[in-house]
């Protein structure tokens, strides 16, 4: 039992505070206390600079894209034509790409999915920044890094469905993707456990006097856990050349951001602690994400060490399959947030300058839609999850470790015989 | 008498408990306004306030870490691990702090708490959303390990583990949170409510720790089990027709060894079960215990039915999980041997 | 192997910055570019300030003892003679204290001692700035709060003797004391873990609506734990009354602070990252520590939440009695210390208000080494180290659990039966 | 050929290994400049750079996290966790991550790696140093598992370890650092020079992993044992005249059960050493293999020596330490029985 404490002094007394969201089920969400600075407002420091400098920038938010879409701003990182339409492409195919793979478990097809609905701009446009040999230390909504580096579609599918065509091995669950070619480290089903590796990784590139670098994702709830501080920590002790971004999406299953602190600063404002510089952008806007990105890895390459980049965006959709948002949140949030849609906003650049119409970009919705619905049925043909984990039996027990030990071997017998 | 699935049950036991004793607090990823994501806490933020039942950040640390300070405060924590897979974490707080405490500070210091977790597979959860890591928590002196297999052993455990003194890892087998699966992972699933153990008295009562319950009688050989595998035991015993005397240990630590010796002398055979991978499990520790205490009335090694020396692999799933064939041949070896 | 690379581009090679302390055993240490506010120059803000217009405070330095040791500048605490004397009293006792037990371990009564020269100011002071009833979760270098608090040193040395007199029957390590009625609560050997702690101490206080605050104190390597980043999310999270206290001594065993970062930030800003209030003070000022403790502590007691605050100051002495500091530092770095020694400046402070003369000095010096000869005499009597474990056998099974289970008392009877 | 004590042995592995591979980086705590605090890295800093060998913060899960990073990168990292006491704050790194990577992604990514660490007590360290947690790594499926007990095996293990693709966990028994302490701590230590495995061949060598070592042939009973343990294990047999065969495991996982079957169906007697605590011990293991595949060679119930269930307690490290009285009742028990 708590001690019974003699009322001392005048001392009033203490209460504990627990942060509450502004909204929840039954309320109007209303953001309008949310402050946006205007596109083109927040100021761009030399990528040389010290760190210090650009700690202002971590209250201040990295916007490029203005409210009539137009580039404003010396964030405008003045992208071609082309590379816009593909960052434009890859967040379509990445749209119906969830919606379609959100069905399939709906359908039965497979036991788990996650939809990064709303937040979009942010892989793609992240992928697009770097060079191909840089390499992504991903948290499970940056499939879009995938798709801008032109990973197989039919390969995440086979990966979901755990068929033959997952070369995982059915071993992990689904949207665990991983694939060493295109530089997308394998997703941990725990939480922020790739933050200190990818700084790890940066390391080791530069003890070797490589040129490549690393950048890791977290997500806002995830900033809570100890490794986001050894990240930190040992990012800046070395300098290492890497990016260490943070998606603030707002909610962490059912919490919302000030469950991890949110309240009393901005995510980008752990940066200053460790004397990091450090960023705070429009996730909702393509053109801030590449610009903040570009920016972070010029300053990484030239050894002027790691930045952190809070993208300041927003969950349109639940969790994940197993979660129904409803319960927790207000309607129409997603609606009602102040960034817009990242899709519409880069589509609208788009035609404001006159290299997009709608209907181009019906025919890349079409398309996008006909491509994933072909990887789909390709995909399918090799089997959904409901019929795996018969064919090879054996194979459970490869890969624990390089030669199998005889122990391992003894179990794999015993699973071959109970399986006839 | 109130018929409550196991979720129901442990929330029941919350509830029971939160109104009897206001040092009790509740806190955990999502417990909140939310309950928690198998809706374990539902309901007590609004009945208890957010002072008594809130959401914490996401860090199994930082969690355990707060409940220790509580505990040294006086207050009586009662927090929730999501997963079992993600109590790591946490494991110094709870090895090197809670499960210290009383010890080197020869009692001056005590850590009543209760770490709740969902654990175990069966779920197609993967890799980790399916761990039973009871043995990395058996091995730390200091710490009570309880792992239920009913609705009312759930509430009555639960209950007991509040009131106890010393810290307590409570591993929910999540599998079994909706009825007592008996590893035919093929046939439909029965509910909690067709089984008489979904019979749970509303208020105070407890099952103690440290007692095993014989949940069948039998002649033949002794199962030990705990968790879903007791269903799973259950079932393979009827599908094979052995007269097989099965006790669910309920606590792992502190273990009822006098349970278990006496049905050993009597059967002399023994077969222990667990979900969790083979070495240095937790049924290495029975066996052991079993073959010192019982050498000589054993007429058969004891033997193993485990899962593998292997991640839990998402799609193989079925040929992990220790089900009813494996359960089948472990017993035809160690009733022929 | 390290896959080969391709040269790409132009781009530089990377390096690791592997941080080096400025001076190495053989260097002259010359500490002149380490920046020293003039006393009395650091802002004070009211004790309810919004959390953000302390943070300048995080690179300032809170002094109040200037060059002729003057209290000067809005922190000064005013503390009236008697107070000041009972610090420096204190300090005088530690250090007299932390000497004989070094000796005593030097001499084979004791496996182990941990001095804090040069650091006394910051747990006397600290203590002396709480009310008793508030409690401290210390790391190991905190032995002035006991000694503030007038735990007996009997009692102290009887831990580090292990022997009857040591109400934790010899379990723990020499130093690591425990004691519930003086608010101390047990050191752990695991750096870190108390500062998650003293935060659930505080929230468990504040849920209760009681009115006393916890400490929590770490060392600056030991910021790199993910503890201290656990404890700074929960407090402020919760908005806890706690003050979490980082003791930058400069050095951690035979680690820099720049190997905990230090190089890039001070450890005071990690709190901004958090939104947290926090100072940076003079650790070898008392007036300065007991003024920020003071302020801290009025802060969450009138329900405005945690403050961090680094104590800057400088490890005199080696780590422990199993470190020889000549192998990795420069010789006479204490010495050059631009802070001074804490006892000597608020001796001198004393004296300059007329309040303290060298004779008095000279009585308590040679009154505190009495008291301790006398302490460790009556200590002694109850038995030293090497004579330890063999009295009470039984006793190594108690206090497992509540009440001892049946495979520990069968252990006990074996080891009973052991020892016949 | 050069005579070492284990720290030296160690140190050299480092050396040889770091001459022939680049890609071998050395790092954590207090480990650059100052060599660590047993000194196991002395001279590495000056010879291969600070850029293979330096200091860390002191965040053991950032050590194995950024190690995990380093590996995946093609390095291979060496680290060192200063006592295995403080091992757990890196314990979700290691068992989430550094185990499961390669069979979470079918080979994809591996981790070869080699987390060191000083473990095991006997020197006055108190609670947090002086642990022996080998079983919390032997149940995780990934890891492979060492613990040497002389300098030449020390040296050949590590060697061995660091070109092993898998991750290792390198236990060294910090209480032999300096000499073969048989558990006789009454009496002046014996240095390593007085034994011939302190014999160091200079340069490359290995001692393989999962192969035991019989250091002691014998025909009544079979003792299993690793690091420090197999000194006292030694003392109690030539103390006692029992001819034991005396079986240093060396490495706990992959286990080189054949050696221990032959021996035990020899002897048809087994006893087993472990410093750690009693319950879910690596003796359980062991134990139940030798019941589970010797039953019928048996003569009497497998044995544990061990420590007790609860934490290291600073003055009474002698009455929980298993030192020679415990073997000798323990054997007397297994050879009367
Ligand atoms: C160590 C660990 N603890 C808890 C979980 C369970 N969990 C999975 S996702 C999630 C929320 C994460 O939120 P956030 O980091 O904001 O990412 P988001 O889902 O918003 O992208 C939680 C609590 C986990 N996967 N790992
Ligand atoms: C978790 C953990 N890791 C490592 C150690 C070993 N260790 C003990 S003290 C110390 C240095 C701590 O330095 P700092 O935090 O600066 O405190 P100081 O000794 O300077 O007061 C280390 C590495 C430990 N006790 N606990
Ligand atoms: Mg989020
Ligand atoms: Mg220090």
């Amino acid at each position: 039992m708590a001690d019974k404490q003699p009322s001392r002094r005048n001392a009033p007394a203490l209460a504990l505070h627990v942060p509450e969201p502004p909204f929840r089920p039954g309320d109007t969400p209303d953001f309008s206390s949310i402050k946006v600075p205007p596109a083109g407002s927040a100021p761009r420091p030399d990528t040389a600079v010290a760190a210090r400098e650009t700690h202002p920038l971590a209250t201040d938010l990295v916007r490029v894209l203005d409210e009539d879409a137009k580039a404003v701003g010396p964030w405008d990182p003045k992208l071609d034509a082309d590379t816009l339409r593909k960052i434009l492409k890859d967040m379509v195919t990445v749209r119906v790409f969830d919606d379609r793979m959100y069905r399939a478990q709906r359908q039965g097809k497979t036991s788990f999915y996650m939809k990064c609905t709303g937040e979009e701009a942010i892989a793609t446009s992240a992928a697009a920044a770097l060079d191909f040999e840089d390499i992504h230390f991903p948290t499970y909504r940056q499939q879009g890094i995938l798709v801008s580096r032109g990973y197989p579609l039919v390969k995440m599918m086979c990966q979901i469905y755990s068929n033959p065509g997952d070369h995982m091995k059915g071993r992990q669950l689904p949207i665990m993707y991983s694939d060493k070619k295109h530089g997308f480290f394998t997703i941990s089903g725990n939480l922020g456990t790739q933050y200190p590796q990818a700084v790890g990784w940066a390391m080791a590139s530069a003890i070797k006097g490589d040129s490549r670098i690393a950048m890791g994702w977290v997500g806002d709830g995830a900033t809570a856990e100890g490794d986001f501080h050894s990240a930190m920590t040992f990012a800046a002790v070395y300098n290492a050349p890497v990016i260490l971004a943070t998606v603030n999406n707002q909610w962490a299953i059912s919490s919302f951001s000030g469950i991890a602190g949110g309240e009393r600063a901005t995510f980008a404002q752990r940066g200053i602690g460790y004397g990091i510089a450090t960023l705070r952008v429009d996730g909702n806007d393509a053109l801030a994400v590449y610009a903040a990105v570009r920016w972070a890895a010029e300053r990484a390459r030239s050894n002027k060490g790691p930045t952190m980049i809070e993208f300041f965006t927003y969950r349109a959709e639940g969790h994940s399959t197993s979660d129904d948002p409803t319960g927790y949140r207000a309607a129409g949030e997603a609606q009602s947030w102040p960034l817009g849609d990242p899709i519409e906003r880069l589509k609208a650049h788009l035609i404001g300058i006159g290299e997009w119409d709608e209907e181009r970009h019906s025919e890349i919705t079409k398309n996008a839609d006909a491509e994933v619905r072909a990887a789909q049925k390709e995909a399918e043909k090799l089997g959904i999850l409901p019929e795996q984990g018969k064919s090879d039996i054996g194979s459970v027990f490869e890969d624990v470790y390089a030669d199998m030990p005889w122990h391992i071997a003894e179990q794999r017998d015993q699973a071959l015989e109970e399986q006839r | 008498m109130p018929v409550m699935n196991m979720i129901q049950a442990i929330n029941d036991a919350h509830k029971v408990m939160m109104r009897r004793d206001p040092d009790i607090v509740v806190y955990g990823e999502d417990v909140g306004f939310f309950g928690g994501v198998f809706r374990a806490t539902e309901g007590l933020q609004k009945e208890f306030g957010k002072q008594r039942c809130f959401d914490a950040p996401i860090s199994e640390g930082g969690i355990v870490g707060t409940a220790v300070g509580m505990a040294a405060y006086g207050l009586k924590p009662v927090i929730e691990i999501q997963f079992a897979d993600y109590i790591y974490p946490g494991y110094d707080q709870i090895v090197s702090e809670v499960a210290k405490m009383r010890y080197r500070t020869a009692g001056e210091w005590s850590m009543p708490m209760v770490i709740r977790s969902p654990y175990g597979g069966g779920i197609f959860g993967g890799q980790t959303h399916s761990q039973s890591p009871e043995s990395l928590f058996t091995h730390i002196a200091g710490l009570k390990v309880v792992v239920p297999s009913t609705p009312y052993d759930a509430k009555g455990l639960l209950i007991a583990a509040i009131e106890d003194p010393d810290p307590v890892i409570f591993f929910e087998p999540k599998r079994i949170y909706n009825g007592p699966f008996d590893g035919h992972h093929d046939r439909p699933v029965t509910p909690w409510a067709r089984h008489k153990a979904s019979e749970v008295p509303e208020g105070h009562y407890t099952v103690p720790l440290g007692k095993a319950e014989i949940v069948r009688e039998g002649e033949e050989v002794t199962i030990l089990a705990y968790g879903t595998m007791v269903h799973v035991a259950l079932a393979a015993v009827e599908d094979n027709k052995i007269d097989a005397e099965v006790i669910d240990l309920r606590t792992l630590v502190p273990l009822d060894i006098e349970t278990i010796e006496k049905s050993v002398q009597k059967t002399g055979r023994c077969l222990i079960a667990q979900e969790a991978p083979r070495t240095s499990g937790f049924a290495s520790e029975l066996a052991t215990l079993v073959q010192e205490r019982c050498f000589y009335n054993l007429e058969a090694p004891v033997g193993r039915v485990t899962g593998w020396d292997t991640p839990y692999p998402h799609a193989y799933e079925w040929t992990y999980f220790p089900g009813p064939k494996r359960m089948k041949t472990a017993l035809q070896k160690v009733m022929a041997d």
